[in-house]
């Protein structure tokens, strides 16, 4: 791979994965302790991919993503204390509470947020493209979702119109090979190379090592490049893995996947990835990461120290912000 | 000016669009085909092809589209090219339109206009047939509007497109040739305040869309016996206008409902059970409901006749609780 | 035998696959994940794969595969692993499901049962968190049913399957993990029967799913204070018992209604107003309603609580009219 | 093209053909009179596509359609007599009167209807494929829609659940070059091969003239073939054009295209393109030919007398046939 990223980045980019690893693992913990409830989706073994696009696109540009959300939050730079009191529902969170873990949004990012039901947000990511170039500006959109996503109809439906009127929208395909407990092969009968769906509506397509954050960044970056000048849609299948289960209620291994895959996964780990890269190239010693990681970790406690300390909304929140007035 | 539902609606949308330059136009057969009942007439001619924009047959794709669109300051008017196939965007409509201001903590909103036929036409069967402006009063974060006459359908639509938040719009296949006067200048009315068309002291007649035209009518019929009917005309469906209708009922004490859609969790339902809540002691007695039938819509004309409110049986309701 | 809701409902279509060849069980995790919440636990392992389906994400596709289906002769149980996904299945389950055997002039019918748990659970947001069973209530050609018990969901699920109409049965998450009595021998509850679950004279509470709890929980909360309450579960929310509903009413005079869902067009509107249309002099006064507030729901917990009916709320609501 | 297809089959296809011609242009005047109403769309232009479809398949498949249906109806064997009444909305018609023009349905010789909703009735299809594998039957179903539902949700999802389950399900997508006004060019980006979108989701696909009632009947029989020993759904792009207007309130042309399109596609006339066979062939005379339309028109005015003449359902109709009691 080629590769320009110089030092900062590479250190830039192995933070920013820390920073949600952490973020996740403390979550887990405050979940357990009952902190956080409702359904928690963790990205843990996902970094890569969130930040490496996000670290290949412009503050005014559009983010979109499902309900396993709090990587591409974070990776888009929203504060982690705000992003944490959101997970325990407190009026200091993004969406004061209201949102919770599966609609973390964060506007003045243009991190357009966290949706639930599958699929459903693909329409919503063609309509940011789509005011991009009705007001003819050249921001770009970023549309994340899982594997799970691809046979539902308004996949094919916002792939379908991306595609006819040239919207400059990145479809980010994050396949970790199964969706809650369906393994890929059972969603879709040609499952090898899931972009095939996409060119199918003339959309160009790639596939990336989604373990990789180097390539997922690099090809991102090119695909962004490309598409400021000349919007059209682009469909990228990240192959990537998540460590833990679908979600707090599942674990991480059992009817569906054996420990052992989880096992031989783990070790494509995209952290254990660019630290070995950092290392070899000497861009930084094994004690400048652990003081990294210090930091991170000091800021994730922070985030839960200060959702812990915030109030949760007032009742009178139940009835703002049904309707602009 | 004397004009029809159909150009009523197609200047509202111009005028708008004239105005904001965020306004545009999305759905099939909008633009080329000057809509399906030719409401968009001149607009792609107009506007320019990328500010009426015909979609292909996806209306959870193009619906969610707009959605988007509006979340990032844009201000789409959707046209469903009849309310039938909003069932296909039901999702987008409720789970991200309506909720998305709530979710995001008062960041973001969906300021749009979803508009197109509902109700039934003539013969159209089941699956072209439907009044679900039900569906959409039920969730909370939309408005329904559902004007009967051209003056209400642009003065609506103007105040809809400027809402800043998703609306609603029914409108019906068989108003869009009807006539009224309309006026000339630059004008909007208020969501949220129903009309009383017709004002009486015996009976109070609720009614929106065409059914309030059907209201009228048998009030006219009713007068000719003496039955002296008021008439209230919602036009907004949510919010409910409860003022005007409690004051009527204040006046009356006697309420019938006539909704096309089916009976059973109608809107009806809800009118009613508000009058009885907030108005009991109000009412002289129960109130009656006159809507669609139970049936899913049949093809026959004499069938269909039957399914669909008409004079005689709000005349009857009316005399039954006289 | 004191089993759970859960298993109730597992037992259920055990049996009634093990009757009848034609039915199977489709959707999502259904198979070898032993369903989202584990209702079809042990399914996959006893009738194969060709009668317990896994299907991909795609509920208005697996949904209209088991209309088609059971037009075949097939007798389908679709599992939605929550019932906001049925809205992705509605114009299946609304156009095709329902109305198939009326469009056909009686040739053709879709006997099949729509199942998965509706409602809130604990803090999933306003994509998550539900009450929809109005929107099916609304339309002609389905039947509805909420059980609040796994006595009841075990007898209605037996029913619903062997019925041959398209029947929607809505669970509750939270009801999962309840317990109570259930007969070891092969019976069946009759569709559109309520249930009197406590017996009393001063008012009716009206409730079902997890609200007829809640109901029956806040009317022994109330004997204490000598206030003596009707609980009617109506179990089948379409076609609903009326006759069970006024003959209480005759007794108490007195009505409150509880139900999860938005108050606007809510089931609950058409029970009151079905109430005050057919025992209109029954009533010593009007019916109070207990519903969800009118917001999508918030994650927050404390928020959450406030939209939700309580104790507290059905409390209040029957002090207010004694 | 091979074909071994001998003089009765040639001239059943054109009697087939001629019949729903004739039957058209005798709805179109009865809906002048206003003895039929609502929606009527006119298949004259395409019959060969159902009829060629309809000669490769056995009485106990299924066949299932959009509100386009006269046609398959008719080639399916239905009664005009019994569709006639339907279309004038008589208690006699196929329905009784309930479904009307856009749904017919015909239980007894398994075609399943005629559906309004777009792209709705492929789940249905998928279905009925799905019915017949888990009887371990070996009848297939023929579903038939229009170019314009190809991008839509429920086709997508239709097509993902009939490869990923083998469904013995014939797609037969009829390219009339219009969905209403809008030319495909602009329904999709990549309009000249529909069938890519069902290869991506793994399924088999052919185009085939759809003029060419011949061709059409050769290829499905040959899909019907494979299909009965080992299921798998298969998709046919049928390159046609629909003479009339989309329903009875469109012009034949006008805002979106021109009459000299029209001129052009009509010569291309399937009844035209089979009657030079036959004659070339000499498998009849002009005279013999003559003779079927006379009888063929015949049958078509005694329809339309049986409808006219058969009573209107009764009032309590209405509330008949809601459930199976
Ligand atoms: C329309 C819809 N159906 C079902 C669900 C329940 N559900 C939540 S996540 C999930 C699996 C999604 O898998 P995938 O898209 O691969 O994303 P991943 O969880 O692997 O990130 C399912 C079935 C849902 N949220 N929305
Ligand atoms: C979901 C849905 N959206 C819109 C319509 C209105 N409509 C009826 S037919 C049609 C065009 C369909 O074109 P195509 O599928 O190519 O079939 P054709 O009419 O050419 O046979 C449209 C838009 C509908 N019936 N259903
Ligand atoms: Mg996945
Ligand atoms: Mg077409």
């Amino acid at each position: 791979m080629e590769d320009n990223s110089n030092k900062n980045d590479f250190l830039t980019l192995y933070r920013d994965m820390l920073l949600i690893r952490r973020f996740e693992e403390k979550s887990a913990e405050m979940y357990a302790l009952a902190k956080i409830a409702g359904f928690l989706h963790l990205y843990i073994g996902q970094e890569a991919v969130a930040v490496g696009c996000m670290h290949a696109i412009r503050p005014d540009d559009y983010v979109i993503t499902s309900y396993r959300d709090h990587g591409h939050c974070l990776a888009r730079g929203s504060e982690p204390k705000k992003v944490m009191a959101e997970l325990f529902g407190k009026a200091t969170g993004l969406c004061k509470g209201k949102g919770g873990s599966m609609h973390l949004i964060d506007a003045e990012r243009n991190f357009m947020g966290g949706y639930a039901i599958v699929g459903g947000h693909l329409p919503l990511a063609v309509g940011l493209a789509f005011a991009s170039r009705y007001r003819k500006e050249d921001r770009v959109v970023l549309c994340f979702f899982g594997d799970g996503a691809v046979p539902g109809g308004h996949t094919h439906e916002a792939f379908n119109l991306a595609a006819l009127w040239n919207l400059p929208v990145i479809f980010i395909c994050e396949n970790n090979r199964y969706g809650m407990g369906t393994p890929v092969a059972r969603e879709m009968l040609l499952y090898k190379d899931i972009a095939e769906r996409a060119r199918a509506h003339g959309i160009e397509a790639e596939q990336v090592d989604g373990m990789d954050v180097l390539a997922v960044k690099e090809l991102t970056a090119r695909v962004v490049k490309k598409m400021r000048k000349e919007p059209q849609p682009y469909f990228i299948e990240a192959s990537t893995y998540r460590f833990m289960g679908h979600s707090m209620s599942d674990p991480a291994h059992g009817h569906y996947r054996t420990k052992e895959e989880v096992g031989e996964a783990r070790k494509q780990d995209p952290l254990s990835f660019l630290k070995t890269r950092i290392l070899q190239e000497g861009l930084a010693t094994e004690t400048d990461l652990k003081q990294m990681d210090h930091d991170v970790i000091e800021t994730v406690t922070e985030s839960v120290k200060f959702a812990d300390e915030s109030p949760f909304p007032e009742p009178g929140a139940l009835h703002e912000d049904i309707f602009v007035e | 000016m004397l004009i029809s539902y159909r150009e009523a609606l197609n200047q509202a949308m111009r005028e708008e669009m004239q105005r904001d330059p965020r306004v545009f136009l999305i759905g099939e057969e909008v633009g080329y085909y000057q809509g399906a009942f030719k409401v968009s007439k001149g607009f792609v001619e107009e506007f320019g092809v990328e500010r009426v924009l015909d979609t292909p047959i996806t209306e959870a794709g193009f619906t969610g589209l707009a959605i988007g669109a509006a979340m990032a300051g844009l201000r789409p008017i959707v046209e469903l090219m009849t309310f039938n196939f909003g069932i296909l965007a039901l999702d987008q409509i409720v789970n991200n339109a309506a909720k998305i201001r709530y979710m995001s903590g008062g960041q973001l909103s969906a300021p749009m206009v979803i508009r197109g036929p509902g109700s039934a036409a003539h013969q159209l069967a089941a699956q072209h047939s439907q009044s679900l402006e039900a569906w959409f009063c039920h969730v909370p974060g939309l408005k329904v509007i559902a004007p009967a006459t051209p003056s209400d359908a642009k003065g609506l639509l103007k105040s809809a497109i400027r809402d800043e938040n998703p609306v609603i719009f029914i409108e019906a296949q068989l108003l869009y040739g009807t006539k009224g006067e309309v006026g000339e200048q630059d004008y909007t009315l208020p969501i949220g305040k129903a009309a009383v068309t017709r004002t009486g002291s015996d009976v109070t007649i609720v009614a929106y869309s065409k059914m309030a035209l059907l209201a009228l009518e048998a009030a006219e019929a009713l007068s000719k016996e003496g039955i002296n009917a008021e008439v209230i005309d919602l036009r907004t469906l949510k919010p409910l206008d409860t003022d005007t209708l409690l004051e009527s009922v204040k006046k009356t004490g006697r309420v019938v409902i006539v909704e096309e859609g089916w009976e059973f969790c109608g809107l009806g339902a809800q009118i009613a059970e508000t009058i009885y809540s907030k108005g009991f002691d109000l009412l002289d007695g129960p109130i009656v409901r006159v809507a669609g039938e139970e049936v899913p819509m049949p093809y026959a004309r004499p069938l269909e006749d039957l399914a669909i409110p008409d004079q005689t049986r709000v005349i009857s309701a009316v005399k039954e609780i006289l």
